[in-house]
């Protein structure tokens, strides 16, 4: 049995908690019928990506030489945190929009289109 | 035997970012969601310093937990009235949707476990509290274009020394895209609203939704 | 996304929110007491504003029916408990009108200095407060330490604080003890720097003046349809003071006086702070103006109790005697309107001839200022509420009766 | 303008409705029959020699006799003055008008009187409060609810032969 | 410190007990600033309106008056109202405390005294200093009631306007200094007053005072109190409650009043340095002219007195917050929006282009010599 605690950590690690935070956001997006729920989800898929994006940059998680992306993960990370900021004021206000035509935020009812 | 810190903390963390992330999937109240949802991404911000991205981290903190879900809980608190703070989810949906994550999950955490063969990575930690290095300055070089981490590579192509090689044209496109959006949004979000005040009605309390008790 | 065609009868505005009732009150911290005001609003804006009033009900004319005048003084005090003197003094005159008492010279002159002493006591309150209202602390002790002055001076003369039943029918309890004139003219003299304090803190702030100019606008044709009185009458620019307008049973009490009706005529009040025009941003029948009339009505009355102190000192005989506590009254309805802190306190009484009144009435000022509230609040903010209420200076003793 | 003349306008106006002139009371007033309030108030309101345009206050007086020894004069009734006044003209008037106590002499029916609500925006609350505590339906009032009282009060308390309940929600009354 | 410690202890302990120090070091401020801070909001509103103030808990003075409070609060029974939502109920004041008190794990105290040194100190203060508002905006929500939840939606409208100038301030002493670590920008105002960064250039010096007000606003003090503006929303968010909680919200607001003043400190202030380079004189202070270092000992009182000075700074800042509450009213909503966005943005922005030109055009300064003594 070894020690957890004793063994540093590697990208591995860091890889499955992206994981699962990525299934969480996804199964948060099908599952939710309150579209800000949704957007929750969406939210959570970013950050388990932005995590390995950061943690295929992180100088700590590499061994010899350079990290596998370097800078470049931390400015995509970047970049998601942004786009996402502007996709989630995006959504809201779609939601907003939606719950003021319609009085409600469940997704299933936003069948227009359909009939 | 030693523990070492970065382990702990990255366990720690981790954990919490897990279980509150599980926590949104499983809450039904949009609220308490949205509460998990903020432990999660300052559990994901601290994962962020943990790895050595600073700057990311307190970005993280800044505009996702700060700012972003400032927003949702406001837009929470505009739509979540009564009935529709919990919206279920029917059975087999749960099911359906319990069997896609669980593939996910096995496919993405394959890809994880073997992500050391294909990055060509040992396991190697370097002690945090020894090394400071800055990650603000690359960073904010970057997106004016100059790659300060590859100017002592041995590639040195013209790009670079164009400063094309850095981010700056992203960096613009995201700029003028946020513009966009942040003046989409308001658009969209505004309401519309009978321009006549409607008639004044007797107050005395008719209707749950609008019991005037506290 | 459904977005069906545009209703001609839909305009756009920003970010829709439900309609929200929200009790304001009977516990709450800027209602004055328990008054409650049911809002509908929509996010900030104040949709309508509902006063709910009965809080404070004591029936107090059904138990006039049951006392006699005299006994039914100490309940007058319980009407508006800010301006006790004064509600002393409308019932007293009330019933003189119907004895046809006339009180002697001095007695005259002792009312006048103690009902104006308690008009900058209301005043006083209603500024302090009002500067609470709008989230300002400090107006509020400065104005309540210069009340605990005048409430010391009352306590000299009749030995109550806030309930006197000092100004009786057929004059006053008592005279002024030895000595208290001078206690007087020294509080007027400390008074003075005072009023310029609270102008500092609160008239001239810009911060003041922004919260309350332009805010509840109250047109003179609206007030008089309302019957607003008093300083909320005033505020809206109509010279319109009992003192001076009023029924001559009342008016006889400031014969030989010289005061201004305060109110803002052609554009300017008749007492004018030098340096300190009234605000660009301020609107006639505003907020604002109505606190700048009892500012200025302070003053007044300062000037009025000077007065009133010489002429009493150069008064020959004694301050009246008052009627017997079962005193039988002549047969007749009279009604009086006195002018009190609040507005216009109207008193009637309805005499069978048995020394117990048929039926004894009184008209508050503060319940037709109260009604309204409605009116202003249409369309303001939630925070502009408090405000509006603030300025009305109502008192729910006097609403509930 | 004095109140002979104001009186002699209103009964040149409205002739057989202006059912006594008192001018020799403190108060001098002029009683019309209820059916006539509104009307005469708005005669009384929009006449440009007249101009009332401020209401004081409404009051209403129960006449029953209850006591042996005070005794009234005339019918058990209900009068209610209007006490109005023109900031105009600077006159005062006094306007009377009688009700039965009860309406159609029914124990229980609230005499009826047409507001003047829309005459002087003040009455709406002093015609409520007139309504709650004495008892007097105002006919075309917007919205005659108790102001004074709860909502669910019994009795109208200036009544004289009001009797105070034992109980009110579980709180003792007497 | 850990270094210090593992000379001797193994390095986990070591750090561990370095961590636990730092902690126990920075809470035992927090809560004493913020138990200082009542006794002195007493006291100061008591001179502001002309009476006393506390003066019989603890002395003529009521020195113990805030301990007195704290026994009272703890004491009050706990309510927590039907309609709320427990969980989160319960938890708002906590995640308000964290985030006010974790702003101080970045503030330097003096030259190298900061719990955890950052490059990017600058930007995580504010980033985890916006977080406050999160705290209150749970509380008001989970209330379940309508003054509670009006007065968390005005808190999310008007703290998360204000990070906006908030921010936009900060970076201009940043560009200045070319460093978003705060211990860096600290010790480059070292020597005389006319050092610090207020001083730089008239542009600096109006971004102080517009700093100043943007703080006061995204800690909710008077005039712009409207999340919890007592005459209106009865208490805002703190409408339901009481005791324990209430406190720890009330401790929350008293630490981030004396974060973002120590921020302030720091950015334009000369941080730990004085008016007068005395530690320089008395040899506490290393001097770049001479190139002399003193000896650790005498640089710890050196740094010892920088910390009394940015500790005096800080409090300084407190007690202009005071006096600012105990006498202005109350600004209504859409005027606090108007001020941020009509005013607060484009005057900071204009301080951003002023500074950045006149950076230009003096690239050494007129009177502002970097790092000098």
């Amino acid at each position: 049995m070894i020690n957890p605690v004793a063994e540093p950590v590697s990208l591995m690690h860091y890889l499955v908690v992206g994981a699962i935070l990525f299934v969480c956001g996804v199964v948060c997006m099908t599952a939710k019928r309150n579209a800000i729920g949704v957007l929750m989800g969406i939210e959570l898929v970013l950050n388990g990506a932005n995590l390995n994006f950061v943690a295929f940059g992180s100088p700590y998680l590499q061994s010899g030489g350079a990290p596998s992306l370097g800078l470049d993960g931390h400015l995509m990370a970047l970049f998601v945190i942004v786009l996402a900021a502007a996709e989630a004021a995006m959504a809201l206000a779609i939601a907003l929009s939606f719950y003021n035509a319609h009085a409600t935020v469940d997704v299933d009812q936003a069948n227009e289109l359909k009939r | 035997m030693g523990i070492v810190f970065h382990t702990v903390l990255f366990y720690l963390l981790a954990i919490l970012a897990c279980g509150f992330a599980v926590a949104v999937v499983l809450s039904n109240n949009i609220v308490r969601m949205a509460f998990y949802l903020v432990a999660c991404l300052g559990a994901v911000a601290g994962l962020f310093f943990l790895a050595g991205a600073d700057f990311v981290g307190a970005l993280q903190l800044m505009i996702y937990v700060g700012g972003t879900l400032v927003l949702l809980i406001f837009g929470v608190m505009l739509t979540a009235r009564g009935p529709l703070a919990n919206i279920q989810t029917s059975r087999a949906q749960w099911a359906m949707v319990g069997l896609i994550g669980a593939s996910l999950l096995a496919v993405l955490l394959y890809a994880a476990t073997t992500a050391g063969k294909w990055t060509h990575s040992g396991q190697i930690v370097a002690d945090r509290s020894h090394v400071s290095k800055p990650t603000a300055t690359p960073i904010g070089l970057a997106l004016l274009g100059v790659r300060a981490d590859r100017l002592n590579a041995e590639r040195t192509d013209a790009a670079l020394g164009k400063g094309m090689a850095g981010y700056l044209l992203p960096f613009e496109i995201v700029s003028v895209h946020l513009v966009v959006v942040l003046i989409g949004a308001a658009y969209l979000a505004r309401a519309r609203r009978r321009a006549t005040t409607p008639p004044m009605a007797a107050t005395s309390g008719d209707s749950n939704n609008l019991d005037p008790g506290d | 996304m459904a977005v069906e065609g545009v209703d001609p009868e839909v305009a756009e505005c920003d970010v829709r929110t439900d309609e929200i009732l929200i009790n304001m009150g009977p516990q709450h911290p800027s209602t004055h007491g328990v008054l409650r005001v049911v809002l509908r609003t929509d996010g900030e804006v104040v949709l309508e504003a509902t006063p709910h009033i009965g809080y404070l009900h004591r029936c107090a004319e059904k138990i006039g029916e049951n006392v006699s005048p005299r006994q039914w003084i100490p309940y007058t005090d319980r009407m508006d408990y800010l301006a006790g003197m004064n509600m002393n003094l409308g019932w007293s005159l009330c019933v003189e009108k119907l004895l046809k008492l006339e009180v002697p010279e001095k007695a005259r002159h002792l009312r006048v200095i103690i009902v104006e002493l308690n008009r900058i006591a209301s005043h006083l309150v209603a500024a302090g407060t009002y500067g609470l209202d709008l989230g300002s602390f400090t107006p509020f002790m400065y104005a309540f330490r210069e009340r605990e002055k005048i409430y010391d001076l009352f306590e000299l003369v009749c030995g109550a604080r806030l309930t006197y039943s000092y100004i009786t029918i057929g004059g006053a309890m008592a005279d002024f003890p030895s000595g208290w004139l001078e206690k007087c003219e020294k509080f007027l003299n400390e008074f003075e720097p005072v009023v310029d304090e609270l102008h500092a803190l609160l008239t001239d702030n810009t911060i003041f003046i922004r919260r309350t100019a332009g805010i509840g606008v109250l047109p003179a044709e609206v007030a008089i349809d309302y019957g607003c009185t008093g300083p909320v009458l005033r505020g809206s620019g109509v010279a319109w003071d009992l003192r001076r307008d009023g029924d001559p049973w009342y008016t006889r009490m400031y014969e030989g006086y010289e005061f201004h009706v305060i109110a803002q005529t052609n554009g300017r009040y008749p007492v004018e702070r030098p340096g300190h025009p009234v605000p660009k941003a301020a609107v006639l029948g505003d907020c604002w103006h109505r606190y700048y009339v009892r500012m200025l009505e302070c003053v007044e009355s300062m000037r009025l109790i000077r007065q009133g102190m010489e002429k009493y000192s150069r008064a020959k005989g004694g301050i009246g005697e008052p009627i017997k506590l079962m005193q039988k009254l002549p047969k007749g309805e009279v009604y009086l309107e006195t002018e009190a802190p609040k507005g216009q306190m109207g008193f009637m009484i309805v005499s069978d001839g048995a020394a117990i009144p048929w039926r004894a009435r009184a008209r508050s000022s503060s319940f037709c200022n109260l009604s309204v509230l409605s009116e202003l609040c249409r369309g303001c903010l939630i925070a502009d509420v408090p405000a509006i209420l603030g300025s009305l200076d109502i008192v729910l003793g006097e609403i509930d009766r | 303008m004095e109140f002979s003349e104001i009186a002699k306008l209103v009964a040149e106006r409205f002739g057989e409705r202006v059912v006594g002139v008192v001018a020799e009371a403190i108060d001098p007033w002029i009683e019309v029959l209820p059916e006539a309030v509104a009307e005469v108030a708005r005669f009384l309101r929009d006449e440009p020699r007249l101009r009332f345009d401020f209401l004081h206050c409404i009051t209403g007086v129960d006449y029953l006799q209850t006591d042996p020894k005070r005794k009234i004069e005339g019918q058990p009734r209900i009068e209610l003055i209007y006490h109005l006044e023109s900031m105009v003209h600077r006159h005062r008037l006094v306007l009377k008008t009688i009700l039965p106590r009860w309406k159609d002499g029914v124990e229980g029916q609230l005499p009826e009187v047409p507001s003047v609500c829309s005459v002087w925006s003040t009455a709406n609350w002093h015609e409520r409060e007139v309504y709650d505590l004495m008892g007097v339906r105002f006919l075309g009032h917007p919205r005659l609810e108790r102001i004074l009282c709860p909502e669910d009060w019994e009795g109208h308390p200036l009544r004289k032969d009001y009797v105070m309940p034992l109980e009110y929600q579980g709180i003792r009354g007497r | 410190m850990a270094d210090f410690l593992a000379i001797w202890l193994p390095s986990w302990l070591a750090l561990t007990l370095a961590a636990l120090v730092h902690v126990t070091l920075i809470l035992t401020l927090a809560l004493t600033a913020a138990a200082a801070f009542t006794w002195a909001e007493r006291k100061v509103a008591g001179r502001i309106q002309d009476r006393l103030g506390p003066t019989r808990v603890g002395g003529r003075f009521g020195w113990l008056q805030a301990v007195a409070d704290g026994l009272k609060l703890v004491s009050k029974e706990d309510i927590i109202p039907r309609n709320a939502d427990p969980l989160l109920f319960r938890t708002a004041p906590y995640v308000s405390f964290c985030a006010s008190f974790c702003v101080y794990l970045a503030l330097p105290f003096a030259n190298g005294w900061v719990a955890q040194p950052l490059d990017i100190a600058v930007f995580f203060v504010l980033a985890v200093a916006g977080l406050e508002v999160l705290g209150v905006i749970l509380g008001g929500y989970a209330s379940g009631s309508k003054w509670s939840l009006f007065g968390a939606m005005r808190e999310a409208a008007q703290v998360v306007s204000y990070e906006v100038p908030l921010a936009l301030c900060a970076v201009i002493p940043v560009m200045v200094a070319g460093t978003m670590d705060l211990v860096a920008i600290g010790n480059m105002q070292a020597g005389w007053a006319w050092n610090w960064l207020i001083f730089h250039n008239p542009f600096l010096f109006i971004t102080f005072f517009i700093y100043f007000t943007c703080a006061v606003a995204s800690v909710n003090r008077a005039p712009f109190d409207l999340p919890e503006a007592e005459s209106e929303l009865v208490a805002g968010f703190l409408t339901e409650y009481s005791g324990f909680r209430w406190s720890v919200f009330f401790m929350a607001e008293y630490a981030s009043m004396f974060a973002v003043s120590m921020l302030a400190a720091i950015l334009f202030l000369g941080g730990w340095n004085g008016p007068l380079p005395i530690t320089v004189w008395l040899g506490l202070a290393p001097n770049p002219a001479t190139g002399y270092e003193p000896h650790a000992l005498l640089a710890y009182f050196g740094n010892f007195l920088g910390m009394v000075n940015i500790l005096i700074k800080a409090t300084l800042g407190v007690l202009l917050m005071m006096w600012a509450r105990w006498t202005l009213p109350r600004l209504r909503i859409d005027q606090v929006m108007t001020m941020c966005l009509k005013y607060c943005i484009p005057l900071a922005a204009v301080m951003f282009v002023g500074t950045m030109i006149y950076l230009y055009a003096f690239p050494v300064g007129l009177i502002f010599r970097s790092g000098g003594g």
